[in-house]
């Protein structure tokens, strides 16, 4: 065993057990519950009002794509996609989702099909809701910022993997007084959706939400072994902190090991 | 045993390869973590490829079809063929590529990144207000770190940059290590569920 | 050389610049000549590694195992082969082990363990005490399976936001520099290398 | 009225901020500014160095960020040539521009004649760019000289003088990455700096500052430059104007700008009768 590594690989052992274990008891049948989401909340209203005011809803799942470290953003996009194109369907209101990857635009036209027939209204499903502009990400954002002028969008909600255009899709919806819900896991951009939009998701709260939407066990799993890890390291930190503060340091050798 | 079982078990032994790699003093794991990561050093080199075909595919296909604006597709695809023969031939570090790099490539870069200080510039005029007690913190707290970065902050008072570095080193500190650690459990538990073959996602990287 | 070089940086630089008025031709051809280069670039730089990593090592030393990864890193391009999309998948699934690999196992020390000890600081100063009760009341924000009414986890996770939010002002402040950086770059080098107009 | 002011066209909010970057550059105030821990930290570890002692200068950045990093380079490149004769200096990158800006960088300083008297593989070498982001850093810190098998002039590293005695990342006394996103600041941490121990100095581009300030506090990351601003500090701890010194008064009328579109914004906000009421 590699010398002082020898801590870190048992939180490694400790922190994927509890995944793992977590993950096959949600598959099994385990229900698990989350803490609720502003954003996730205010979706319905969002839809409602977009409904009262007959303008659209305009929903963008990031222009990161299926593969890299950025996947995982685009797949909780998408589980969103899916909760609001139910709503969108119930209250008859009409979407708009502008797609910036070609391999993202089949999966999320099946995502808002696959709604619209759980809502048992395939007959209002729009084939050209889901509309892909382009694969630059700057003459994404232009087309889609042209979307939401030209349409007055009601609504404008953004989730999944987002870089330095998001700034000017917020400012666009702003400008033309939507109601905006915006969340990323770039924690880079998570500022400037805080600062233009009405709710932000932060950070991890983007793949709760695409937890939450979906109810996908492996996700729901996941998420419950993950804060099996975080109460690891608050235990540590709590632990570690107060004997430090005591003037010992036998937290400080045990992680030296 | 079909293909997509094969393929993550792929996936699974050079990934645990690799990570007992790190753990344990066995010789043999070490030479062949070794290896594998000069294997994949290989093939990313190959992969750098993917971006020229595809675009090439795409866009020769714009040009043939006629489709909208099939000119730019001109440009885009000539360009490319030019610089890259030259690269080829010049190599990256010989004077005839230089001048494409350093008179289209960075300004070009530059100036599609500098366009965001307009987009910062409107949206703060436009967009960023305290609405609610989250923004009202983060505008306030974005001011202070503004002015100590600018020599006028120091100007208007003298401990400006001082209050800057303890924004950075206490709050801002504290809530991005807490935000790693989450982060870090997280990417975990994404590795562990791509090792287990539940979950499809690759891992590659990019600019902030 | 020194002008035309110029001229052409400055072309580009109005062209791109030009998008801030609206939607042009001149931008829009900036646009695809900037993409098309770039993706020029990846494949030089990418040709050049492939070359020094694995052609002269296999040619010229005799390292025969590399032949391996060469083929493996070909099979990519499958994927412009119709339906021959599978092959594609094994140098995929070697290059997302070796990532998984790497991630995991540099995670959970430089990310994770070492940054708890970093955190382990005697509560004797209000810098310590925010410090400790920052981490702690952000890493309870992110912590969701709980109950809404739950009140410990409620008032800590505000205060983890609102230290967050200090946290988030911070990155827009920064991030505004930066990239008044980049336009202060362009405009001096249109003012002073091309129009001469200041020093 | 209000919504009026609201709503102006875009477009004069830009050349608003463009005049307030430029005019500065005709009749620069010269305002000071103080010369913060983080870069006097950098500044001091690249000044410690022995020589004989192996630095390598990693650029991981790309265009878009260039002119940020560049004068951070430029500037501990001139320092490490001018007063720092004996040790040896190896330039390599994981993004495809790094060793296009190592050349770029060296060039400029060549021309002033600050390089004169260095010899190419004893005591500066350009080990060109390798691809695979984390797992590339991964195989340098292994063994650079297996990971980076020929450099940019076409010779083997490994026969290279200043390469002698060098077999795991171990043997780097400091490393200089200059970056601006990923693989940058964490990757390095993971794969170069805790296994193997070596002290790392981070030339950043201000957006990724504040997410590698953990990595500072924890003494993973013993110096780093705050993009240009950082640049700025380097050229006043050394003595040598540059374009970072050049660039702090557009700074200061810019930042002022966009401080005072944030509190007009805010201003005719609340101050606009018929704002729409959301709830």
């Amino acid at each position: 065993m590699e010398q002082g590594l020898v801590f870190n690989f048992i939180s490694l052992l400790i922190v994927s057990a509890a995944i793992i274990v977590m993950i096959q008891r949600a598959r099994g049948g385990l229900d698990i519950q989350l803490r609720s989401i502003a954003g996730i909340d205010a979706l319905e209203e969002a839809v409602g009002r977009a409904t009262e005011m007959g303008r659209i809803v305009h929903f963008s799942p990031g222009i990161a794509g299926l593969d890299g470290t950025t996947a995982a953003q685009t797949f909780a996009g998408l589980e969103t996609l899916g909760y609001v194109a139910k709503l969108v369907a119930r209250y008859g209101a009409r979407m708009i989702v502008t797609i910036r990857q070609p391999t993202v635009l089949p999966l999320a036209e099946e995502v808002v099909r696959q709604a619209y027939m759980a809502e048992g209204a395939i007959e209002a499903y729009d084939e050209d809701s889901v509309v892909y502009l382009s694969s630059e990400q700057f003459a994404y954002v232009a087309g889609a910022m042209g979307i939401i002028n030209r349409e007055k969008a009601a609504a404008n909600i953004l989730l999944g993997g987002f870089w330095a255009e998001s700034l000017m899709l917020v400012e666009a919806a702003f400008h033309v007084g939507a109601i905006s819900i915006a969340g990323t896991a770039m924690i880079s951009q998570v500022p400037f959706f805080v600062a233009a939009s009405d709710y932000t998701l932060i950070g991890e709260e983007l793949y709760a939400a695409g937890a939450i939407c979906s109810g996908n066990p492996i996700r729901l799993g996941s998420i419950a072994g993950q804060d099996y890890g975080k109460l690891y390291a608050m235990l540590i930190l709590i632990v570690g902190a107060l004997a430090t503060t005591a003037g010992s340091s036998v937290i400080r050798d045990l992680i030296a090991k | 045993m079909n293909r997509q079982d094969f393929l993550v078990i792929l996936t699974a032994i050079v990934g645990l390869i690799i990570i007992a790699a790190q753990f344990f003093t066995v010789e043999f794991i070490k030479t062949t973590g070794a290896e594998l990561q000069s294997w994949g050093v290989i093939i990313a080199a190959l992969a750098l490829g993917l971006a020229a075909v595809n675009l090439s595919r795409i866009h020769i296909r714009r040009i043939t079809l006629r489709r909208a604006n099939w000119q730019y597709s001109v440009a885009l695809v000539g360009i490319l063929f030019i610089q890259a023969i030259i690269g080829f031939i010049d190599t990256s570090g010989g004077e005839v590529y230089n001048f494409g790099f350093e008179n289209i490539l960075t300004p070009s870069g530059a100036m599609m990144f500098a366009l965001l200080a307009f987009w910062i510039a409107s949206a703060a005029y436009r967009a960023f207000t305290a609405r609610s007690v989250d923004s009202a913190i983060l505008l306030i707290s974005a001011t202070v770190v503004m002015l100590g970065n600018a020599p006028i902050g120091q100007a208007i008072y003298e401990g400006m940059p001082d209050i800057k570095d303890w924004i950075m080193d206490v709050p801002n500190m504290a809530a991005q290590r807490g935000i790693m650690i989450g982060a870090g459990i997280g990417a975990i538990a994404l590795g562990i569920r791509i090792l287990m073959g539940i979950e499809r996602g690759h891992l590659g990287g990019g600019d902030e | 050389m020194e002008t035309i070089g110029t001229w052409l940086a400055a072309f580009c630089t109005l062209g791109l610049m030009s998008f801030a008025i609206g939607e042009n031709p001149w931008y829009r051809l900036m646009e695809h000549i900037y993409v098309g280069i770039a993706a020029a670039h990846s494949l030089v730089m990418g040709w050049e590694n492939l070359q020094n990593n694995a052609i002269y090592p296999i040619i010229e030393d005799g390292e025969f195992i590399k032949v391996i990864p060469v083929v493996l890193g070909i099979l990519l391009y499958a994927r412009f082969i119709k339906g021959q999309m599978w092959l594609a998948r094994f140098p995929m699934a070697v290059l997302v082990g070796i990532g998984v690999g790497l991630t995991v196992r540099g995670t959970i020390t430089s990310d994770i363990v070492n940054q708890i000890n970093a955190t382990l600081v005697p509560i004797n100063s209000i810098d310590n005490f925010l410090i400790f009760f920052g981490v702690l009341t952000v890493l309870m924000f992110f912590y969701f399976t709980r109950k809404d009414t739950n009140p410990v986890f409620n008032y800590s996770g505000i205060f983890g936001r609102y230290v967050m939010m200090i946290a988030f002002g911070a990155l827009f402040g920064n991030a505004a520099m930066g990239r008044m950086s980049l336009m202060i770059g362009r405009i001096r080098f249109l003012l002073i290398d091309w129009l001469g107009v200041a020093s | 009225m209000m919504s009026k002011i609201r709503n102006i066209d875009r477009r004069i909010i830009y050349a608003i901020l463009l005049v307030s970057l430029a005019f500065p550059i005709f009749a620069p105030p010269g305002l000071p500014f103080a010369v913060g821990n983080p870069a006097r930290n950098a500044y001091a570890a690249i000044d410690a160095l022995e020589p004989g002692s192996l630095v390598v200068l990693s650029f991981d950045y790309a265009p878009t960020s260039a002119d940020e990093i560049n004068p951070q380079a430029m500037a501990v490149m001139r320092h490490l040539f001018e007063q720092k004769r004996g040790v040896r200096v190896v330039t390599l990158g994981f993004w495809p521009s790094g060793p296009i800006f190592a050349e770029i960088n060296f060039r400029a300083l060549e021309a002033e004649g600050v390089t004169d008297g260095l010899v190419y593989g004893e005591d500066y070498a350009n080990f060109g760019y390798i691809a695979g982001a984390e797992n590339a850093m991964a195989a340098l810190a292994t063994d650079p000289t297996d990971a980076f098998r020929r450099d940019r002039e076409g010779n083997r590293t490994a026969d290279l003088p200043i390469m002698q005695g060098v077999a795991t990342g171990s043997d780097i006394d400091l490393l200089v990455h200059f970056g601006s996103g990923t693989p940058g600041v964490p990757e390095y941490i993971r794969q170069l700096v805790d296994p193997y121990g070596v002290p790392m100095v981070a030339g950043l581009a201000a957006v990724s500052v504040a997410g590698s300030i953990p990595y500072y506090q924890a003494g993973q990351v013993i110096g780093y430059f705050n993009g240009l601003r950082g640049a700025a500090e380097y050229e006043q701890l050394y003595g040598v104007a540059g374009p970072g010194t050049s660039a702090m008064d557009s700074f200061s009328f810019g930042h002022l700008t966009i401080i005072a579109f944030v509190l007009i914004g805010n201003i005719t906000y609340f101050l606009d009768p018929d704002r729409k009421k959301r709830k």
